[in-house]
């Protein structure tokens, strides 16, 4: 087919020209123009990227830019190889971009496009990072969507939107530079870049100290970027102060594919190394459940909804790098359908945050309370989300849990399940009180969330209702009826992910064809109910703690030294935070020293 | 060619930790410019002409300039603005 | 000696300019610092793509096929000068904003959310 | 945490560390001895198959020319953060006196310096219109050529005063020259599916080794990057230069 042949780069470059158009005629163009021609864009990417997908079930496209195909089996040029999964979820993210550019329909008309312009090519970045097939060229996709999400956070200069921007600009650029110095490391030993030269220079010195450096400064900078413990600190101070749109990008898409970046390096550059399959089924293991843990008790104690919000990211995108570090064929098809299930989820539920700060003007759990009872069809999108956050088993985010839920108990990692539990009841649990708080009025006593930061907020209220939350229910609704992906899509997939055909890419041999082996989804565990009964306990516990004998609180006590270390870890001081980077490299280390 | 090579490679590490240690943001502005020359320098030796003659015009000129000129503003008389002016 | 010193020289500047970041009491000198990060993922790049005896990758007074260096690992430093310039741009940006709302730089000082702590 | 126990903390991880680093120094290819196979295959192919004597030119444009593309948009990406950061507040407003520092004598400009920014400015520009063009044979390129263009067009800052430098560098002007250079690269790229290739697939005569004109479709994407480069630095520094008047605010009394 020679039309298919033209599509792949169109995607990640045809935003961009749209972009750079935009931005030479921003100064002509009368307002609605702007926000037409970006919804056309994404949408028109999106349908690309579906119609990619569907044309690559049996055979990923290579795509060589300027036409330079491999000599001899060593790659000259830069490629893009599309694969199932890699054009899901660059369908998901143009997806995504369409929801929010329609949620901030006409917000941002004061400085010309530039908001779209910036949208738009954080856009490209990301598709890009998720077509490339070298690790340069990755980089540079990573880097322009850092840049665009740099200057977006900043974009309503507000003062602690300034402080958040300092702290995310700062810790993802020495993330970057981690990256390229890992680049740099594995060029010194391999000489190359593309993802299948680089495996054939791995699988021939599987032990090397180089190459092992080289996976742990890259594996940092993702780890940086998916915001997991010990790197995650920025995240809650950048998510919580950035517009709510682009926090719905943010926690959507930004950061979880942080998280595709490691396991598309895992899988297609590293696997063949014990030592470094190793390190991942520990450490990454660690981390993950860690950041779940985390994230999860953190976003407890948040007064301030968007942070409340991006803390339950963290502890969500934990239990996708638990998906990827189990190093098994169920749980990574798993930590795909997570990835798109928690994205509409939890953009969902920003854009309920942003319902708030426009239409009730504060953001403030404690001070909202009662105040959202006139829009309670947003309360009823919050509690959902909330729903679905904690385990809920329909749709994809517990379609997804069950995969990875089936891969853990495979290889006899049963207690993941438990961290699983906590991670999701806490979030789920965070969500629902402070949907009862502030829709129904309910909990008039506040508990630990009391303490936590919080701050004056509102945003634009000149939108109607109706307009935000068409875009909304629409994410919630997918999140509920996209679960056919698990079979059709994704499975198939996952092996092609899991077995990159380096012989079709490099040497233009034929495409090892596509194995009929289907992954039938497993049955719902009695998991999801567990941390949804826990997550509606948390949420009686806090909203009626007012009708409990004081005796009850006071076991909660011996706690309160514990949540001070966690408030103080996320202090907001961007130099304990590249302190903490420097224990990270060292626990990783530690980790290959022990192995 | 080596002791030279080795020579502005010292150096270099020198300037880095000259750009560390200089505490002061407005001489700091100073040890970057120079340590700018003097990374300009290593590249040449390292047969890189394209990278040195970026590195002398970003990183000895511009962004030294950029940053001067920041804190030019920063310390001219402004009163603090409101504490929250938001949109 | 000479066939660590490079190597060797950029691990120093990744560790002097995180030392710096980590020390910090101002954010412009905390800007200043990110930029000894960076410039040791210069040295090492193009160590990592040094050979001795070798031209430089520009066949204008020698005939092609002279021995050169590496022209990849330069056309990546570009880049990656490009990267550190716009990112430096932003974050001075961001941190004149700053000062003009809190009048100060000193990191101590600026903390998200913390100011609006309420009891 | 105090700044005590942030350092002791972050000098144990270096203990930690350290180790590492040094076993990984020793196991490094030794410095300048190592088989470079990628580099080698580009020096033995760009002047053969490109006619372009500057390999890392034929890198940056046409081998790698994608990651040049996105290089460029980053670029963009960052000038436009910064205006949005700076300029949105102020305005376009361009009628700020300058601003001063308490207890600096505000002096007037002398006619020397204004004499020799007038004979440097123009200099300077040819000098990073030199380079720019020269970038298939020689050191340079379009990047290094557009920041120095920049410079010399904010030296008329210097010589001439603000009001003479804005008249010469509007700021709508540099926007739109950015945007264009930007989109110009990405157009060279969908010149080539035009003519049924992949994208940025050399389409026009590669000319001759050595000479100024060579290098195809490489000449069109060097004018892009200087185009967007001359345009995206000449916006970032009038951005910056603007921060040192006094602002004249519409929100504030």
């Amino acid at each position: 087919m020679m039309w298919l042949s033209v599509l792949p780069p169109l995607p990640v470059v045809g935003p961009l020209v749209i972009a750079g158009l935009l931005l030479m005629t921003s100064h002509g163009l009368p307002r609605p123009i702007p926000d037409i021609i970006a919804l056309a864009t994404t949408a028109l990417t999106c349908s690309l990227c579906l119609l990619l997908m569907h044309h690559t079930a049996h055979q990923p496209l290579v795509y060589w830019f300027g036409g330079w195909v491999p000599r001899h089996g060593f790659p000259i040029g830069i490629g893009f190889v599309i694969t199932p999964i890699g054009a899901l979820l660059a369908a998901f993210i143009g997806l995504l971009f369409f929801a929010t550019l329609v949620f901030a329909w006409g917000y941002y008309d004061e400085v010309h496009a530039h908001f779209h312009v910036l949208m738009l090519l954080f856009m490209s970045g990301m598709i890009g990072f998720c077509f490339t097939h070298d690790l340069f060229n990755m980089f540079v996709w990573f880097e322009l969507m850092s840049v665009a999400g740099f200057a977006l956070t900043g974009y309503q200069l507000r003062t602690s939107a300034l402080e958040g921007a300092v702290n995310f600009t700062v810790t993802n650029a020495v993330g970057s530079y981690l990256f390229l110095a890992g680049i740099a490391l594995i060029y010194s030993r391999i000489g190359a870049l593309d993802f299948g030269a680089l495996e054939r220079g791995v699988a021939a010195q599987p032990h090397d100290v180089v190459i092992i450096s080289a996976f742990v400064l890259l594996t940092t900078a993702l780890l940086i970027k998916a915001a997991q413990v010990p790197f995650q600190a920025w995240l809650s101070d950048a998510h919580a102060v950035a517009p709510s749109p682009v926090s719905v990008i943010f926690s959507g898409a930004m950061v979880s594919i942080g998280i595709y970046g490691i396991a598309k390096l895992a899988w297609s550059v590293f696997a063949p190394s014990a030592e470094i399959r190793h390190v991942i089924r520990v450490l990454l293991l660690a981390m993950g459940a860690f950041s779940t843990v985390i994230g999860g008790v953190m976003a407890l104690l948040q007064r301030h909804l968007k942070r409340l919000l991006a803390f339950s990211t963290i502890s969500h995108v934990g239990f996708l790098l638990i998906g990827v570090a189990l190093w098994e064929r169920r749980a990574l098809a798993g930590v795909f359908v997570y990835f798109i299930g928690h994205g509409l989820v939890k953009g969902a539920l920003f854009m309920v945050a942003g319902i708030l700060l426009a239409l009730c003007g504060s953001i403030d759990e404690i001070e909202l309370r009662g105040r959202g009872r006139g829009i309670w069809p947003a309360g009823v999108a919050m509690a959902a989300g909330g729903l679905l956050l904690a385990g809920l088993p329909v749709g994809l985010m517990s379609g997804g849990t069950d995969f990875i839920a089936a891969g853990a108990n495979a290889l006899g990692q049963g207690w993941l399940l438990w961290v699983v539990i906590l991670g999701a009841g806490c979030t789920g649990g965070a969500v629902l009180r402070s949907s009862g708080r502030v829709f129904l009025g309910l909990g008039p006593v506040a508990g630990e969330e009391r303490h936590s930061p919080t701050e004056e907020d509102k945003e634009k209220p000149d939108r109607p209702l109706w307009l935000m939350l068409v875009p909304t229910t629409a994410l919630l609704v997918l999140s509920l009826v996209g679960t056919r992906f698990g079979s059709d899509v994704i499975s198939p997939g996952t092996l092609r992910f899991m077995h990159p055909d380096n012989a079709m890419i490099l040497d233009g041999a034929r495409a090892i064809p596509a194995a009929a082996l289907a992954l039938r989804a497993p049955p719902s565990s009695y998991t999801a109910w567990v941390s949804v009964a826990l997550a509606l306990a948390i949420t009686v516990f806090s909203l009626f703690r007012h009708r409990l004998p004081r005796r009850a609180s006071r076991y909660f006590q011996p706690l309160r030294p514990m949540l001070t270390t966690l408030h103080a870890l996320h202090s907001g001081d961007v130099r304990q935070y590249v302190m903490w980077m420097a224990v990270g490299l060292a626990a990783f280390a530690l980790a290959f020293a022990v192995s | 060619m080596r002791i030279l090579m080795t020579l502005l490679l010292l150096l270099a590490a020198a300037g880095g930790t000259a750009v560390v240690l200089t505490r002061s943001p407005r001489r700091q502005v100073f040890a970057m410019a120079a340590n700018g020359l003097i990374l300009a320098l290593l590249f040449e030796t390292l047969q890189a002409p394209d990278v040195a003659l970026a590195e002398i015009v970003i990183g000895a000129v511009a962004l030294p300039l950029m940053f001067l000129v920041i804190l030019a503003s920063a310390r001219m008389d402004r009163a603090p603005r409101r504490p929250d002016g938001g949109r | 000696m000479m066939n660590a010193l490079p190597w060797a020289v950029s691990a120093g500047l990744l560790a002097i300019g995180l030392y710096g970041m980590v020390t910090s009491r101002h954010f412009v000198h905390l800007i200043g610092c990110l930029s000894v990060v960076q410039a040791s993922t210069y040295v090492l790049l193009l160590a990592a793509g040094f050979r001795w005896n070798a031209i430089a990758p520009i066949f204008s007074s020698f005939a092609p096929g002279t021995p050169a260096v590496d022209p990849v690992v330069q056309a990546l430093v570009l880049t990656d000068i490009v990267v550190g310039a716009t990112v430096t741009a932003l974050l001075l940006a961001l941190a004149l904003e700053l000062h003009k709302r809190r009048g100060t730089l000193d990191p101590d000082q600026l903390r998200p959310l913390s100011r609006h702590r309420k009891g | 945490m105090n700044a005590r126990a942030r350092l002791l903390t972050f000098l144990f991880a270096c203990a930690g560390l350290g180790p590492a680093v040094v076993v990984l120094i020793l196991h490094l290819p030794r410095f300048g001895a190592h088989a470079l196979p990628y580099g080698d295959l580009i020096n033995d192919s760009a002047p053969r198959e490109r006619h372009v004597a500057n390999a890392v030119s034929a890198v940056n444009f046409d081998y790698r020319g994608i990651d040049t593309l996105g290089e460029e948009f980053m670029l963009l990406c960052a000038v436009t953060g910064v205006v949005v950061l700076l300029r949105s507040k102020r305005g376009e407003r361009v009628d700020a006196p300058a601003g001063r520092v308490e207890g600096r004598s505000l002096r007037p400009r002398s006619d020397a310096v204004s004499g020799v920014t007038r004979l440097l400015a123009p200099v300077t520009a040819l000098f990073g219109l030199t380079v720019a063009l020269h970038g298939m044979t020689t050191p340079g390129g379009g990047f290094q050529g557009g920041v120095i263009v920049a410079s010399a067009i904010s030296m008329v800052f210097v010589g001439e005063g603000y009001r003479s430098w804005r008249k010469c560098a509007p700021s709508v002007a540099f926007d739109a020259t950015e945007g264009a250079g930007a989109a110009l690269y990405a157009l060279c790229g969908f010149a080539s599916l035009l003519a049924g290739l992949p994208f940025l697939t050399n389409v026009l005569p590669l000319g001759t080794l050595r000479h100024v004109f060579s290098g195809g479709l490489m000449l069109i994407e060097n004018a892009g990057v200087t185009l967007a480069v001359a345009g995206g630095f000449t916006v970032l520094f009038g951005e910056f230069l603007e921060e040192t008047r006094v602002e004249t605010r519409d929100d504030e009394s």
